[in-house]
Order: C-alpha cells, then sequence, then structure tokens
C-alpha cells in the first residue's frame, strides 16, 4: 500500500505543490528534447533516403565539430570556418557515396550498417589525429546567460538551440517540399525503384542527403560542442538521439522533433518524480523503455510508415 | 587473378598470421642490462583523453628528466614504455600483461591511471609480483597493507577526501557544528569510481547533522539537467562533485545556467582541472576543487624539466600542459614511485630492482618535507610515510580556487578524521579478504 | 587432390547428416581441436593466453549466442552486455552463496539465469522487428547496467561495487581467482566454449534450428506452416541469452578476475555484434573467425610498429590504428557482404573443383 | 476420373464469410464447402478475393463475420499456426520459401510440427533426438523422390529457377501430411512442361494420398481438367458454385471473365 502511494500518488501530490518548478521540468524537458532532435534528424535524413542506419552520425557530429573548432583556433573567422566545415562534410559525403556506399548498392540493411561502423572507426581516428585529442573550447558567439520568467529559470543558449533546431526542421521541410533535388528525395524516400526509373540519379540524392546530415551534424555539434567543449565524448551523444529515433519513426523529420520532445519530458519527469524511489540515474534506461512502450503500440513508431503485412 | 582477390588473400594471411606476429615481439624483452623498467599505462585517447594527456607527460617527463639530468635513479638507467588504454580495463589488461614481465627484472609498479583496470590488477599483483600504485584512486580498501600487501593507493583516498571536504566546509561555517541543518548536494559519476565517497557521506552526515542528497549521471555525463533541476529545487549550502572527463565541464556550465554560486560548488581532485573549467569561459570564475598537489609550474623541478627535457623551449612545455593540475599530479606520482624505487635501492644496492623490492621500497616510504626539498619540489606536495599496515598514508588534502586563469591553493592541507575513516577501510577490507579467503598478514 | 568429396559415398542418411561429412573437413577439425588443447598450452606466453586467447574465446562464445539470435532467428540484439552482465552477476553470487558448488555449475546456472531475462526482454520482439528492435533491445542494455549498478545485493554490498571472482579449484588446480594460472584458466574456458560450439551447431541442424531460420527468412510463411512465432523468438532470445551469460561468466572469472558492471556497457553489445557481421552471420564457424578478427585486429596494430621498427607517438598509433581498424571493417564489409566464413566455404568450394575453375 | 474417387463428407464449411480492410470490402458474406479428398479451384478475376479468402481459411486474416468449420470444429478467430496443427498447409502465390536454408532443409520445416524432442535432446543430438531427425529424413526422401527433386537437394533454395521453387514449396506442404492443402496459383509463370509436371503432382498427391486441395488458378485449361468442383469469386462475392462443366457455362462466370459492368 505504502508502495504504491509513493509510486501512483505522491509524485503527482509533488508536482502539483510545486507547480512552477514541475514547469522548469516539463521546459527542461522539452530544451533538452529538441538537443536530442538535433542529432536524431541526422539520422532519420539518412535512413529515409537511403534506407541506412547510419552508426556514424555521432562521429560525423564529432568531426564536424573538431573541424570548425580547430579552424577557429588557427584563427579563421566563424562565418568562414562554418562554411568550411560545412564544405568539409560535403567532401566527407562524396567520399562516402563513392568508396563505401555505391559498392554496397542492394545489400542486406544490417551490412549497411557494420559498413557505417567502419566510417564511425575512421572519422573518430581521422578527426583525432588531425585535432588532437585535446579538449577544444567552443564559442560561436551565442549567448548563454540564465533569466527568470514566471519564476522559472532557463537560459538564452536552450532558447537559441530550441529556435536553430525548429528553424532547421523548417527548413529541411521547406526544401523537401519546394526543391527539385527535395522533391526527388521524396521520390526515393517513397520507392527507390520508382525513383530511378523517372531518371533520378540516386548518386547524387545520397551525396545530398549524406551532405545535409553532416551538415545537421554540425549544427548538432555546435550546440552540444558549446556545453561541454568539443572533445571525443561529442561521438557518444548518439545514444541518446536513439529512443528518439525509434519513439518518432525512423523515417519522419516531424517525428524526429516530436520523439525528441516526449523523451526530453519524460525522461527528466521520470528521473526527478520517480528517480529517488529507486536510487536514480534511470533517464538512460527510461527513455528506452518510454520507446519501447509507445513502440509495443505502434510497432513503426509514432510517425513511421505503417508496415502492411501480405503473402 | 584480380587485385581484389589478392587483396583478398594477402588479409587473410595477415589475420592468420597475427598470433605469430605478436608472439615475438612479447618474448623480445631482452633488455640493455641494469635498466629500471617503469610500465606506463595510460590514455592520450578516447573519451577521458583530456585527463589523461597531462597526466601521461607529467609522469613520463618526470622520468625524462631522472635520466637526462641524473643518469637515473641513483646512477640506474630508467626505460620506460607508454601502454594505450583508452581509459578501458580490458584494453589496460591487455597492457598489463605485456609490460609485466619486460625490462631486466620486470616492470617496477603499475600505475593504473583507472578505477576500473585498478580493480582488474588488485587481485593479480600478489601472483605477478609486481605492485600497483593507484595514486588517490582505484580501491580505498587498499588503503589496508594488510590485507593489500602489494596494491598501495597513498597519499590518500577518496572517503578521507569526502572527510576533508566535511572539514573544509565545516570550517567555512565557523565550525564543523555549525553544519547541522545545512545541505550537502552530491553529484556523482555512476560508476564504482563516482560511487566511492557515498558511505563516508551518510556515516558523516549523521554525526553533523547535515542533510544529504546524493544525485546520479551516467557516463558520459553530457546530460545532467535532471541533476541540476534537483539541485535547484534542493537548494543546496554545497555541492561536491565526483567527475571525470566531459562530466566535469558539463557541470560547472550547468551550476552557472542556474547561478549556483561558484564558490561553494566544489569538485574531487579529479574534477579540478584547467581543461574543466575552461570551457564554461568567465562563469566557472570561484570554481574550488580538491588536490593533493600543488597548481602552478614555480618549483626547481618545473624548471629543470623545460630544461633538460624541452631543451628549454617553453612553447613546447606549455604545449605538454606543464604546469596544469593533472600535469603535476603525473609528476608528484613519478616521484613517488621513483622515489620508492630509491628507498628499495637503499636496502638491496643500486641495481635495477624487481617488482618485489620495489614493492618493499613503497611500503617503506618516507618522504619528509626535507627530501622534498632536495628533490625540488618544495612545498609542492606533503610529506608523507607509508607503513606495512597503512598503505593510504592518511594524506591530507587541499583546496584550490579556479581565479579565471589559475589555480590558487585556498585551503592548505585539510585534515582527513582518520579516526573515523581508518575503521572503515579496515572493514572493508576485511570483508574483502573473507570473501577471497585472504589471511591478513600481521604488521 | 586434397579436398575432393569424390569417392566418399554415403549410404545412410546418418552419415550424410554428420557435422563434417567430408573427411579432410573432419582431420581439419581434429588438427584444430589438438593445437587448441595441447599445442597452445604448451607453448603459448601467459600474454598470450590471458591477452588473447581466453578473450577470443569468451568473445567467440558471446557472438556465438548472439549468432543464434541475429544469424539464425534474424531478431538483432543490442541488449547482448546486458546478458553477459546477468550472467556474470549470477555466477558470482552463486559462487559465493555456495561456494562448494562446482564451477561448472555455476557457469551453467548462471547461463540459465540469463536466459530467463533473455526471454522476459524478448518479449517485444513479437511486435517490433529490424532496426527498432534492435534499438528497443538496448533498453535490457541500459536497464540491466543501471540494476547491477544500483543494487547492491548484486555485489554483496562492497563499497566498491565491484565483482571479483573467487578462488575456486577444480580437480585439484585453481581455476579461478588469482591464484589460478592461465593455463587452467584457459582449459575450463576452451572446454565450456568447445562444448558449447558444439551444442549451438547440434541445435542449429535440428529440427529447432530450421524453425529459428524459417522465422529470420519468412516469419508469415513459418507460422503458416506451423512454426509459433512466438516459440521460435524466445526460444532463440532464450538459448542465444544462455551463451551470452555463460560468456559473461568466463568473463569475470577467467579473464579479468575483477569488474565493475561498466565493463559490460553498450561497447560491448556493439563489439560483439561486430563479430557476428564480419564473421557471418548465421554461421557458428563465423563467430569464431569474427571474435579473432574484432579482438586480435586490434592487439596486432598496436604491436605492428614496434614489430617492424617503427616509434611513432603512442596516441598517434592509436588514431591510425583505429583508422586502419575502421578501413578493414569497410574492406571486408565490401569485399564479402556475407562475412568472413563465406570466405572459407567459397575457398573450400574452389578447392573441390581445382584445378579446374568451373 | 471422378467416378473412380471416392469424396467423403464435407471437410470444410466456409459460411457467410466478410473480410474488410478499413472499410475496403475484400469478400461478402461468401459461403463454399470443399469434402475430403476432391479437388477444389476457386477461381475468379484478379481482385476477387481468392487469396485473401485462402488468407482466411489458414487464419492468416481474420474475418469480421461469418464462420469457418474445418474437420468438424467450429472457429473465426485463430492463429495459422494453430490451423498448421489442424492440418491445413499451403504453398503461396509469390513463393515464400526460406531463401537461406537448402531444399532438403525447407522441407524439413514442413516436419516441425511432427518432431516433439525438446531442445536438450537436440543439443547432445544422440538417441531419440537423433533417431527423430533420421525417421523424418527418411519421410522427407520420400517427398523428394517423389517430387523428382534429388539433384538439387543441398542447394540453398535462393539459387534454385522459379518453377523448382515451386515444386519445393509444394513439397514443403506435402511434409506436413496435410488434411488440407491450398495451392495458390501452383502453376503462375510456369511454362507447358512445368505445368504438365505439376499437374500431375497435383493429381498424384490427391491419388496416393487422399489430401483434399483447395486450389487458385488462373489457367482455365487447368482449372477444368483438375478439379472436382469449382468455386468463382468476383469481387468479394461468390457468383457461381459446382462442377466445372456447369460453372463453364454460367452466364455470370463469362460476365465477370469479359468485364461486364456491374450494376
Amino acid at each position: 500500500m505504502e508502495v504504491l502511494n509513493a509510486i501512483f500518488v505522491l509524485p503527482f501530490v509533488d508536482m502539483f505543490s510545486e507547480p512552477i518548478f514541475f514547469a522548469e521540468v516539463v521546459v527542461g524537458g522539452l530544451l533538452t528534447g529538441v538537443m536530442y532532435s538535433l542529432v536524431a534528424l541526422g539520422f532519420v535524413l539518412i535512413f529515409k533516403a537511403s534506407g541506412v542506419f547510419n552508426f556514424a552520425q555521432g562521429a560525423m557530429v564529432l568531426f564536424a565539430a573538431l573541424t570548425l573548432v580547430g579552424l577557429m583556433e588557427k584563427g579563421v573567422p566563424v562565418w568562414l570556418a562554418l562554411i568550411i566545415a560545412a564544405g568539409v562534410m560535403v567532401i566527407v559525403a562524396v567520399i562516402i557515396e563513392k568508396l563505401v556506399l555505391r559498392p554496397l548498392v542492394n545489400q542486406p540493411d544490417i551490412i549497411l550498417f557494420m559498413a557505417t561502423i567502419g566510417i564511425t572507426f575512421f572519422l573518430e581516428g581521422f578527426g583525432e589525429t588531425v585535432w588532437g585529442s585535446d579538449i577544444h573550447r567552443l564559442d560561436v558567439g551565442i549567448p548563454d546567460a540564465p533569466f527568470e520568467i514566471g519564476g522559472m529559470l532557463l537560459n538564452e543558449f536552450d532558447i537559441w538551440a530550441a529556435a536553430i533546431g525548429a528553424a532547421m526542421v523548417g527548413g529541411l521541410a521547406l526544401f523537401f517540399r519546394y526543391t527539385v533535388i527535395g522533391r526527388a528525395l521524396r521520390a526515393v524516400a517513397d520507392d527507390h525503384q520508382a525513383a530511378l526509373s523517372v531518371g533520378i540519379p540516386l548518386k547524387t540524392i545520397w551525396i545530398v542527403v549524406w551532405s545535409v546530415a553532416g551538415f545537421v551534424g554540425l549544427v548538432a555539434g555546435i550546440m552540444w560542442g558549446t556545453k561541454s567543449g568539443v572533445q571525443f565524448s561529442l561521438s557518444l551523444i548518439a545514444l541518446k538521439a536513439l529512443p528518439v529515433l525509434i519513439l518518432g519513426g525512423f523515417t519522419s523529420i516531424p517525428g524526429a522533433i516530436v520523439g525528441g520532445l516526449i523523451i526530453g519530458v519524460g525522461e527528466k519527469v521520470a528521473e526527478i518524480y520517480w528517480g529517488p524511489l529507486i536510487g536514480g540515474a534511470i533517464e538512460n534506461w527510461f527513455a528506452y523503455m518510454l520507446a519501447l512502450v509507445f513502440l509495443l503500440f505502434r510497432p513503426q513508431g509514432l510517425f513511421g510508415e505503417k508496415i502492411i503485412e501480405r503473402v | 587473378m584480380n587485385l581484389k582477390k589478392t587483396l583478398v588473400a594477402a588479409m587473410g594471411a595477415a589475420i592468420l598470421a597475427a598470433p605469430l606476429v605478436a608472439a615475438p615481439v612479447l618474448s623480445s624483452t631482452a633488455e640493455a642490462a641494469g635498466e629500471q623498467f617503469f610500465p606506463l599505462i595510460i590514455y592520450r585517447t578516447g573519451p577521458y583523453a583530456v585527463g589523461g594527456i597531462p597526466l601521461a607527460n607529467g609522469y613520463g617527463d618526470y622520468l625524462k628528466l631522472l635520466n637526462a639530468r641524473d643518469g637515473g635513479i641513483n646512477g640506474v638507467k630508467i626505460k620506460f614504455e607508454e601502454c594505450e588504454t583508452q581509459y578501458n580495463t580490458k584494453v589496460g589488461i591487455e597492457c598489463y600483461e605485456k609490460l609485466k614481465n619486460k625490462g631486466d627484472v620486470g616492470a617496477s609498479v603499475f600505475n593504473p591511471n583507472s578505477t576500473g583496470i585498478t580493480y582488474a590488477l588488485i587481485p593479480k599483483t600478489p601472483i605477478d609480483k609486481v605492485p600497483v600504485h593507484s595514486m588517490g584512486y582505484g580501491r580505498t580498501a587498499a588503503g589496508d597493507g594488510r590485507v593489500f600487501p602489494w596494491a598501495f593507493t597513498f597519499p590518500t583516498s577518496y572517503w578521507s577526501q569526502a572527510a576533508a571536504f566535511i572539514n573544509y566546509v565545516g570550517e567555512r561555517e565557523g565550525g564543523k557544528n555549525n553544519l547541522k541543518g545545512k545541505k550537502i548536494a552530491f553529484i556523482y559519476h555512476n560508476s564504482g569510481y563516482g560511487k566511492e565517497p557515498l558511505p563516508t557521506f551518510t556515516k558523516l552526515s549523521k554525526k553533523y547533522g547535515y542533510d544529504f542528497k546524493a544525485l546520479a549521471v551516467d557516463h558520459p555525463g553530457q546530460e545532467q539537467k535532471a541533476a541540476w533541476l534537483q539541485v535547484r529545487r534542493y537548494k543546496p549550502d554545497y555541492v561536491f562533485l565526483t567527475g571525470w572527463g566531459v562530466m566535469n565541464q558539463v557541470a560547472i556550465k550547468e551550476a552557472a545556467a542556474i547561478r549556483f554560486p561558484m564558490d561553494h560548488f566544489i569538485g574531487n581532485w579529479w574534477s579540478g582541472a584547467e581543461a574543466d573549467v575552461l570551457p564554461a569561459g568567465k562563469s566557472a570564475i570561484g570554481y574550488i576543487a580538491a588536490t593533493f598537489n600543488q597548481p602552478g609550474a614555480g618549483t626547481q623541478a618545473h624548471g629543470d624539466i623545460v630544461k633538460h627535457v624541452y631543451g628549454g623551449d617553453n612553447a613546447a612545455a606549455n604545449k605538454a600542459q606543464i604546469g596544469q593540475v593533472l600535469y603535476n599530479r603525473g609528476i608528484i606520482n613519478a616521484i613517488y614511485d621513483t622515489e620508492a624505487v630509491r628507498t628499495a635501492m637503499g636496502k638491496y644496492g643500486n641495481t635495477a630492482m624487481s617488482g618485489e623490492q620495489v614493492r618493499w621500497g613503497l611500503e617503506n616510504l618516507n618522504l619528509t618535507e626535507a627530501r622534498i626539498a632536495e628533490l625540488g619540489v618544495k612545498g609542492f606536495m606533503g610529506p608523507i610515510s607509508i607503513s606495512c599496515a597503512n598503505h593510504e598514508g592518511g594524506g591530507k588534502v587541499m583546496f584550490q580556487q579556479w581565479s579565471g586563469t589559475e589555480w590558487k591553493i585556498v585551503k592548505g592541507w585539510t585534515d582527513t578524521m582518520q579516526d573515523m575513516i581508518r575503521p572503515m577501510i579496515e572493514e572493508a577490507a576485511a570483508a574483502f579478504a573473507k570473501e577471497n579467503k585472504i589471511t591478513p598478514r600481521k604488521c | 587432390m586434397l579436398y575432393r568429396e569424390s569417392g566418399q559415398y554415403k549410404t545412410n542418411y546418418a552419415d550424410d547428416q554428420a557435422i563434417f561429412p567430408l573427411k579432410q573437413d573432419r582431420w581439419l577439425m581434429a588438427i584444430a581441436l589438438v593445437v587448441a588443447f595441447v599445442v597452445i598450452p604448451l607453448t603459448s606466453s601467459e600474454y598470450m593466453l590471458q591477452a588473447v586467447i581466453i578473450p577470443f574465446l569468451i568473445f567467440a562464445l558471446a557472438a556465438i549466442g548472439l549468432n543464434l539470435l541475429a544469424g539464425y532467428c534474424g531478431q538483432i540484439s543490442l541488449g547482448t552486455g546486458g546478458f553477459m552482465a546477468v550472467g556474470a552477476y549470477a555466477a558470482y553470487k552463486l559462487a559465493t552463496s555456495f561456494p562448494d558448488l562446482n564451477m561448472i555449475v555455476v557457469f551453467l546456472l548462471s547461463g540459465v539465469v540469463a536466459a530467463f531475462v533473455g526471454i522476459m526482454f524478448g518479449i517485444p520482439s513479437l511486435r517490433i522487428k529490424g532496426f527498432y528492435l534492435a534499438v528497443a533491445t538496448l533498453a535490457a542494455q541500459f536497464f540491466l547496467q543501471w540494476l547491477f549498478n544500483k543494487v547492491a545485493w548484486f555485489y554483496n554490498y562492497n563499497p566498491s561495487g565491484t565483482i571479483t571472482a573467487p578462488p575456486r579449484e577444480m580437480f585439484g588446480f585453481m581455476i579461478t581467482g588469482p591464484a589460478a594460472t592461465a593455463e587452467a584458466r584457459y582449459m575450463i574456458t576452451l572446454v565450456v566454449v568447445v562444448v558449447l560450439a558444439l551444442v549451438a551447431k547440434n541445435l542449429t541442424r535440428g529440427h529447432i534450428g530450421r524453425s529459428w531460420m524459417a522465422i529470420r527468412d519468412m516469419d508469415i510463411a513459418a507460422e503458416i506452416i506451423g512454426i509459433r512465432p512466438l516459440h521460435a523468438k524466445l526460444s532463440a532470445f532464450a538459448i542465444s541469452s544462455f551463451y551470452c551469460g555463460v560468456a559473461g561468466a568466463l568473463f569475470v572469472f577467467t579473464w579479468l578476475g575483477s569488474v565493475e558492471t561498466e565493463a559490460f556497457a553498450i561497447t560491448v553489445s556493439f563489439q560483439v555484434l561486430f563479430m557476428v557481421i564480419i564473421g557471418g552471420l548465421g554461421s557458428i564457424l563465423g563467430s569464431f573467425i569474427g571474435a579473432a578478427f574484432i579482438t586480435a585486429v586490434p592487439i596486432l596494430l598496436t604491436n605492428a610498429p614496434q614489430f617492424f621498427g617503427f616509434n611513432m607517438p603512442i596516441d598517434l598509433q592509436k588514431h591510425f590504428e583505429v583508422m586502419i581498424f575502421g578501413v578493414l571493417i569497410i574492406f571486408f564489409v565490401i569485399v564479402e557482404p556475407h562475412g568472413l566464413a563465406r570466405l572459407w566455404q567459397i575457398a573450400k568450394e574452389k578447392l573441390r573443383l581445382w584445378p579446374f575453375p568451373y | 476420373m471422378t467416378e473412380t474417387r471416392n469424396i467423403g463428407d464435407t471437410l470444410l464449411k466456409v459460411d457467410n464469410i466478410s473480410l474488410s480492410f478499413g472499410g475496403v470490402k475484400a469478400i461478402t458474406g461468401v459461403s463454399l464447402e470443399i469434402r475430403e479428398r476432391e479437388i477444389c479451384a476457386i477461381i475468379g478475376p484478379n481482385g476477387a478475393g481468392k487469396t485473401s479468402m485462402l488468407n482466411v481459411i489458414n487464419g492468416f486474416y481474420h474475418p469480421q463475420e461469418g464462420t469457418i468449420t474445418f474437420g468438424g470444429e467450429v472457429r473465426r478467430k485463430m492463429r495459422p499456426h494453430l490451423a498448421a496443427q489442424g492440418g491445413i498447409a499451403r504453398t503461396f502465390q509469390n513463393v515464400a520459401l526460406f531463401t537461406g536454408m537448402s531444399t532438403l532443409d525447407n522441407i524439413m520445416t514442413g516436419r516441425n510440427l511432427k518432431m516433439k524432442r525438446n531442445f536438450l535432446w537436440q543439443a547432445i543430438n544422440i538417441g531419440p533426438a537423433r533417431k527423430e531427425e533420421l525417421e523424418h529424413r527418411e519421410f522427407v526422401e520420400r517427398i523428394i523422390d517423389f517430387l523428382e527433386i534429388e539433384a538439387i537437394r543441398k542447394t540453398p533454395v535462393g539459387r534454385l529457377p522459379y518453377g523448382l521453387q515451386k515444386r519445393v514449396e509444394l513439397g514443403r506442404a506435402l511434409a506436413a501430411e496435410p488434411k488440407l492443402l491450398l495451392l495458390d496459383e501452383p502453376m503462375a509463370g510456369m511454362n507447358v512442361e512445368e505445368k504438365e509436371d505439376m499437374c500431375r503432382f497435383i493429381l498424384d498427391t490427391n491419388d496416393e494420398f487422399g489430401t483434399t486441395i483447395g486450389l487458385i488458378e488462373h489457367d482455365m485449361g487447368v482449372v477444368m481438367d483438375l478439379s472436382d468442383h469449382v468455386v468463382v469469386l468476383d469481387h468479394g462475392e461468390k457468383i457461381a458454385d459446382g462442377v466445372p462443366d456447369v460453372v463453364r457455362a454460367d452466364q455470370n462466370v463469362i460476365d465477370a471473365y469479359l468485364g461486364v459492368a456491374h450494376e
């Protein structure tokens, strides 16, 4: 009885007795969720267009951020460094398409997945060879002063991150809807064969999509790297994006955002209100459990395409 | 035959030959006579490289200094070899196996530089007759030399550090009795390492009546919002941090983000290096961390390193992070170990010391103020003496504060309540002895 | 001439169904076993055993476990590290609670415990497929790791939160604990791995193995011919986790000796998955080859520059090593997407026809 | 031909089945009967609901309305593996073999329901498990002989040509010794020789094992030659049911095939 009370009643009492703090937790969760979404977006783009579960997304985040910060430390102005770093990610995309993806066309998903693991090792080693394993401070001029609003303490940086995340999703949506290449991408996402048969070069599409994913990785790297400094650990944030990915569906851009928000809020609320009951630090597995529960009801994720079985 | 097939064949042959190639490397361990071999288990890459690099640089540079300036230890040349672990326990074991029999008489002493590797090595070292020295990390219970003859934790341990922290904040509050009703939050790396101080804090909270809340952060620690939201609600008077790697940098940023007063935020000695505070910029000013070595590059030994190791090239030395907190910690680690070798030579003569002999040297190490001054590091580290029973040395702890450009000691050597900590260590050691059927030796 | 099936007639189905129907294969296997049981223990250095061969065997066992699940039953799991942790902690609790229990029994029982946990986390596989399932099994990985880290009962309340293999002996030899020689630990590991590998081979050749493969190749058709997906998938999860559990127990007891939960982190899950894919999905031999590749290549790469007399900074060397490792993975995946075991298969087929190319 | 055959009582009775997918009606109120040891053909134009009907019979789809009586037992909802246990086996329109396995293994999976030794016996592979495996192997070898596919016994089915794959699939269904064998377009995409072979196998199966067969087929010649009884579906409804000659003359059937517009 007492246990049930502690699990099912007290946490809610707690939430309502301090509504402002609860609101702060929720807002904090939402803002964290956007940060997860930034990483998840890269996965979604690539999976959507090429069906590849790109394990290397985390390494791409690290590599992009290292390139940017390395250039800045050499005295290159921020705007130029951003452009060069984005350019480097395009080159990476071209190389990956040429050397890895093209020889593996039509191989099973798991094989492509394994190849991206090879890419991960290579990018991590290469990035560290060029730029070193030290920590690099990254400051691209995003303000990060805390401010209070309605009793909630928020941080300008988090707001900026959310705004940038929203802008990116909006931009990508427009890109997919209104540009030729974007429409082609959607065609590919719907049906590879069909896309090929109407004359869209798969090669171009893959390069574009990996470049865009590299650019998204760069943005994610900037946001996360500003918080923690640019260092090897950046490549590990991919793990935080995976529950977002399965919750939102591997193929849905809005899914990545909504999934991120749900995971962000869910794990913070669980950690703060239920975590203390069982010893804390539950948010890592809780995020996966939450995603798992959603999956049991919708095996293709919230926004994924429905799987119809036929014989 | 085409290129592809040839390559496949070559690769296949390489894989098959792997054991064959590896074997001769390992057997070719015959070295020139009369060299003291130091195995350096370090990590310059991977998620914790940021901390590992200066530690490895400091240790290695001091050994190079001894060779260049003094011709080794008492005339016996030092040889050392680095083995990269990426802070991975499994790789660490491989390094240990590879290096333990190298040198003329085997390895001197292992510094695993990782709590996980230390745990794994402690049971092995008595068999291989080589000591392990986990300086201020690893298994705290190993401070009991009766159960762990081959393991050393000096100059201090996490439990002692927690006691020092309570002493320090107690002093700031005008006496430990004023801690009654105060609130202390403890943010820890959710691993064996991070959890170590928990029993001490719990025990002390009963004694001094402060309220205590422990908040775990999972590896790697990039995302800590939940912990800091709880700190914000709990409104603690002090926050104590045991982090490592990226967790430190993020924690300091997050503390600033909730406007937590930095001088009430205190890290342990692995959470107080330059790399931890730099990413946070100005907001890190005032942050405090424990330490057991002085910051800065002011000692004579530092000057000698620049002169003898870097050939007077200050820029190169700075690039190696000379004078930074973790670099200096690497130096004192090397001083402890080389002095232990010297102590052993006092008994066994001036030749290369075996692991067994170095163990004796570690156990009979007695670093006095005078000796420390002789080494050119006056005031840099505390005097210490190790005994058969006490492998921790009961060492005291200092606290340093970040000024925005450098670390400054704000509280000198602080007492670590050994009357309470020591029995806890002995109790934990006794439990280990019982489980592993070890009969503690008499001291 | 050396490798021919001509002339080897099988007169009954029993001969045809032997694991190695060809005489040459039986010889090869016999030689491999002699090398494993006699030559290696007599000639290998302690370093080879401790740092290369024992981990290779343990990872091969875990890879067989995952291969049963992923390669034969088609259910990709990233929970391997978690299931290994279950085996390790179960073995630790069993060995410390019942000090007189035979170690082989301890290993097998800890596998059984892992099997039950595996069944629990296998239930979602009935609804979730492909990469969704792979990511969902990470829930098991993270939850189990958290559990063993958090609940002090699992590590007998010791303050450091680690488990240490207690010393135990068998046939008068110390086989676990610090006093056990590398040879003794190697032999016990070898026996367990060889026996379980044989069992795995038998299982995959029998009707259980066929039901797994049927589910893998076409789950709907499998169900329509009467294979119950529930049974097939959960039995695959159970047996796979059993293997991983035993591997986890060996991991602590015959290899590392003392570990914290971090030793079973997600990187282990990924590593074992790499082994399975590189070695070949759906191949027991492939599990061994994959384990050899993933455990030995980094060590080889680490030692190579020294061997050839290069002296480069250790961090740079590590970076190169990581890069080369990545390139090797991509290379092999491109050359033979079906795994290294398939290369062996192809070589054998070529040998049969030699000297005629077709 | 029919007179020499010993057609028995009703084996399968489908009563007033309706099936729809999210508002799209696939089958509307169809009833039909298949009697023991007969060959019943279900025909109809594309999209008539034939495959859906088979899917309903072997439990893959669950109809919204109606009941199915098989071997005296009434059921409405059931999992496919239970239908298999009850003695219903089938082949598929697009071959659904286990492509990673050999011909032998594919057919052996058909015996799975009959293999009882648990995994512990299999793990050591001696005694009863080995004996059981060999017994079933012998049975499967008889099917392999019967279907004349001895030469491809050990070949992975993914490498086989289409016609042979269809044959292996039939073998897999036969291995289960079904009471009712459902064949979904067994001759689609085959050349004349292959069709003749397949017809022979179907008739021989029916003759030798006394297996009841329900088949879907487009080739009218084949249907009229083989079947004892034909059911015609169109747009999910039954429009004719009877012996081949009668059905052939039915005006509704002719209209359906010639594409007369529906009112």
